[in-house]
């Protein structure tokens, strides 16, 4: 067997057990290295920047398990700049178990002892509410026909914030963060070309070339890219958190995958090319 | 120190579990992937009733009696089990259709297809150089990637008009690749999170 | 008239024709009436929740009673996790709010939901470095700009050479909003197409057997 | 009070003309006046179960997760169609067809297609619906490791992934080859083309799947209706180069139409 066709075969577990020492060396030891920060994250901090105190924000987590490690940073990277602003957040949740991030996100933030924030006055979570664009169609046409109660079963009657918030009328900002398409490109659908509202998207960085249309047309005017975005918006905000930590990992792990890459190719070549 | 609390050492065994699949496949991600379903399709159960609860039970308890009617229907959904009566459950699920079509193609026509034909009727040139260089290869490869989902028309893969969906094709792929690419960063941008989970919250070395 | 298969059609048709007015129209009444329908909807959505699970009872709750296959403890455990997740979040009558399901979903859920998703990075890297290969012209396409968005999406060397966190934003300037929009336009009228389709009775799939 | 909302005019005219478009091409693709370019993709298809018969070891069809009643409703009927063309191949040839399901409501529609292809190749003896399309789980990594662990015992010689696929197209994409098996992967769920692309033999961008599913199925609707889109593409094709050349010349008539 030459050089080249050792080289294409390096068995499975061998490139596996690269992965996670280069996942753990920068773990350890962290590198701190600077960040530049993309346009698409400093459109979504300059939006949300530019909204005046008291604006009705309605923010869908739009996301579960499977988008908490990178969405869930930059989750809480964007409620600690809507909160530093005084805005008042209405959160729903469209994913099944993004009423399950609620007690998570909210953990990081801690909205009350860092901002002074109340619930029921500065935010309420209304909970997961089935059916997808239907919900969304559902909360910004008559949110009041729809929603009585609030995720811990109160009625949202006895809330202030809810009380001028009947639809899309009373909402400023739609912001949502989802791993799901269906989700990225309904809030596009009911909340942009139904309500013209101003819409902002949070998304896993590999969904982001395909929602980048509605981005270049504004109808998104900002897009949280990933794990990269919510590192931008951690810096941004002044609240490094797991996102920035990740870069370093990201280093190293995505260096590994080039020199993969490079391997692949240059033995795949070699051999083509009668390097037997 | 390692960690005392019981919920981030199943945490931390499942997580392990979980990855043990890339490796190779064994019994121990057997039970991991049996639990994901079972979880997963009991929480389904959970978020069901509540809404059903918050969304439908609500608006009966205040005398709005048409929602007898809802459930009913929502209770058909499962008459699909039944081999004499599956066909009762077309009846929900017509409903349901007919909205979800209908709620995403009508502003679909709009979003995806109007204002996208609006936003390439722009001006090609721009304030400087770089600009206007962006905005034609924008153009171009708009254009020609339409061109290449043309199916019916043979003659628009022809000839000189052929390089339209040629090139067309060669810009999707290098759009692909850069989504490709980003992929690679959304995957470990999350398998790192548990391994930092593993690291501070399990064994607490971070 | 068959109202096994008619009435549904006529259905799906009247409650997507009114969703349609509801976007194009100002008519109060039909408004009102969609606003009825989207309530509905999302009450019927919690119902089909449940049909999975069902499912899950038949095949699982076989395979136990038959013992056919060697893993059936599998599929005991499958339906003891089900029912402890329903019984904990309906016993407890705060469903997703009650600190002990949110106890069971941390322990459970969050690592499996979020480890299987992102154990893909390994997928990734093996893909990588057996698949993705500049084998050919329209390969080398996609692995030109697969290389220079994952070295501008690696911190360490934007870091180091400014240039290439410039050369990922270009790509993903004209190069990306290109293309995508020209494939956004397409697959956008083509579901409203199949939609309408469906709307008018001509697609028929979602009614299942004749 | 308008009756029609404001600046949706064009949107509405166009979904009106959608609808008699959509009509007149179905009318057309009846009296056989529309053809489909044959994609390469699709004599892949027939390359994969041929090979899978002189190989002696089984072909996947795997038409994703989708429902019909979520947004991709429109990819799992595409989806729908390759698997009753496939199955049918598959029953003509004598190759030994797999297609797990995860969609409760699909699967009945799914299996009814694949007794129909055996039954009209009068071979419904030689397919064991229970066994070769089990319902495997409707939560998606339950769903990918099910697939992921048939094929690795099944060893299949060919995959035919058409339909909306999420992030376990990855798994299926690299898992597949690793056994060997030749794939054609078609999705029209963006995140996921470009796996298909990177790393199947064959790959349907986008919307060439609805087109294939036309094609294999020979249905006038299904052809009429990718007759029907051709021509709003065509239109879309011709309203943006002569709106941003007028653009360009200052003259903005085509951009401020569209918004009316």
């Amino acid at each position: 067997m030459s050089i080249w066709e050792k080289l294409t075969s390096i068995p499975r577990e061998v490139i596996m057990g690269l992965v996670v020492i280069a996942i753990l060396i920068p773990a350890l030891n962290p590198l701190g290295l600077p960040l530049m920060v993309g346009s698409m994250s400093e459109n979504w901090y300059d939006t949300v920047d530019s909204l005046p105190a008291g604006s009705i924000v309605l923010f869908d987590i739009g996301y579960g398990s499977g988008g908490y490690p990178s969405l869930g940073p930059g989750n809480i990277a964007a409620f600690h700049q809507m909160f530093a602003k005084n805005l008042r957040i209405v959160m729903m949740a469209t994913a099944l178990e993004g009423s399950m991030m609620y007690p998570l996100i909210m953990a990081g933030v801690k909205p009350e002892s860092n901002y002074g924030a109340v619930y029921g006055e500065d935010y309420i979570f209304l909970g997961y509410i089935a059916g997808g664009q239907t919900a969304m169609a559902g909360v910004l046409g008559d949110l009041k026909s729809l929603v009585s109660s609030d995720y811990n079963g109160n009625p949202i009657s006895g809330y202030s914030i809810m009380d001028n918030v009947g639809g899309a009328d009373d909402i400023d900002l739609v912001a949502y963060m989802t791993t799901s398409g269906d989700t990225a490109e309904g809030w596009v659908y009911q909340a942009y070309s139904q309500y013209n509202r101003a819409l902002l998207g949070g998304c896993l960085s590999m969904m982001t070339t395909s929602i980048k249309p509605y981005y270049d047309s504004g109808q998104l005017l900002g897009i949280m890219d990933g794990i990269k975005g919510a590192a931008d918006l951690e810096f941004l905000t002044g609240h490094p958190g797991d996102a920035i930590v990740s870069s370093d990992i990201l280093s190293f792990t995505q260096t590994l995958v080039l020199i993969f890459i490079l391997v692949g190719n240059v033995a795949f070549w070699m051999q083509k090319g009668g390097g037997k | 120190m390692v960690s005392l609390d019981p919920q981030v050492w199943i945490a931390a065994f499942l997580t392990i579990a979980a990855t043990s699949y890339a490796f190779r496949d064994n019994r121990v991600f057997k039970l991991a992937e049996n639990t994901f379903i079972g979880v997963a399709a009991g929480h389904q159960i959970v978020m069901g009733v509540k809404n059903i609860r918050d969304y439908g039970w609500s608006h009966l308890a205040q005398g709005e009696m048409i929602y007898i009617v809802v459930f009913l229907l929502g209770v058909l959904l499962y008459a699909r089990y039944s081999k004499e009566y599956y066909w009762l459950y077309r009846y929900p699920i017509a409903f349901l259709v007919g909205n979800g079509v209908g709620i995403s193609i009508r502003a679909g026509i709009h979003s995806d297809f109007i204002v996208q034909i609006a936003q390439t009727a722009t001006p090609l040139v721009a304030s400087d150089a770089m600009g206007t260089i962006n905005n034609i290869i924008t153009f171009v490869g708009v254009i020609t990637a339409l061109s290449h989902f043309i199916f019916t028309y043979e003659s628009v893969h022809q000839g000189t008009l052929g390089w339209g969906p040629k090139i067309g094709r060669w810009m999707i792929l290098l759009a692909l690749g850069a989504s490709f690419g980003n992929t690679v960063m959304t995957r470990f941008g999350m398998y790192q999170g548990r391994v930092v989970f593993l690291l501070r919250e399990w064994l607490q070395i971070i | 008239m068959d109202y096994r298969r008619d009435i549904p059609l006529a259905i799906t048709f009247i409650v997507g024709v009114i969703a349609v007015l509801d976007y194009y129209t100002t008519f109060e009444s039909v408004t009102n009436t969609f606003t009825v329908i989207k309530n509905w909807g999302v009450v019927l959505q919690a119902f089909a929740l449940g049909l999975g699970a069902v499912n899950l009872f038949r095949i699982h709750g076989k395979r136990i009673s038959e013992r056919t296959r060697d893993d059936w403890m599998f599929s005991g455990w499958l339906l003891l996790m089900l029912v402890l997740f329903v019984v904990v979040g309906l016993g407890t009558g705060q469903y997703d709010a009650s600190t002990s399901y949110q106890w069971i979903y941390n322990s459970l859920f969050l690592p499996l939901g979020a480890t299987m998703y992102s154990s893909l990075a390994f997928y990734m890297a093996y893909g990588s470095y057996k698949v993705l290969r500049a084998r050919n012209f329209e390969a080398a396409l996609l692995f030109i700009t697969a290389v220079l968005v994952i070295i501008g999406n690696t911190p360490i060397f934007p870091a180091t050479f400014p240039v290439f966190f410039h050369i990922r934003e270009w790509i993903f300037g004209p190069i990306v909003s290109g293309a995508y929009r020209g494939i956004r336009i397409g697959v956008g009228i083509g579901a409203v197409v199949l939609g309408i389709r469906t709307l008018v009775g001509l697609e028929t799939g979602y009614l299942g057997r004749r | 009070m308008a009756i029609l909302t404001p600046n949706r005019l064009v949107p509405l005219a166009a979904f009106i003309l959608a609808w008699v478009a959509t009509y007149m091409a179905i009318q057309m693709g009846k009296q056989g006046k529309i053809k489909i370019r044959r994609m390469p993709a699709l004599d892949a298809i027939e390359e994969i179960v041929g090979r899978s018969v002189e190989m002696g070891r089984p072909v996947f069809d795997i038409i994703g997760m989708g429902t019909f009643t979520d947004i991709y409703a429109t990819q799992t009927i595409a989806g729908l169609s390759i698997l009753s063309y496939v199955s049918t191949l598959c029953a003509r040839l004598g190759a030994k067809l797999y297609a797990p399901q995860a969609s409760v409501d699909v699967l009945p529609v799914a299996t009814e297609i694949v007794r129909e292809s055996y039954r009209l190749e009068g071979k419904e003896d030689e397919i064991d619906i229970a066994e070769q399309m089990p319902y495997l789980s409707g939560t998606q990594f339950a769903w990918a490791s099910g697939i992921i662990g048939m094929a690795a015992r099944m060893r299949p010689a060919g995959n035919i992934m058409i339909g909306p696929f999420w992030a376990e197209s990855m798994m299926f994409a690299e898992s597949f080859d690793r056994i060997g098996a030749m794939q054609i992967g078609g999705t029209a769920r963006m995140y996921q083309i470009p796996f298909f692309a990177a790393l199947c033999d064959y790959v349907l961008i986008g919307e060439e799947m609805f087109a294939a599913g036309a094609y294999v199925s020979g249905d006038p609707q299904q052809i009429g209706s990718i007759a029907a889109q051709d021509w709003y593409k065509l239109a879309a094709l011709a309203l943006g180069i002569i709106g941003a050349l007028l653009a360009t010349a200052g003259v903005t008539i085509i951009g401020d139409l569209l918004s009316m």
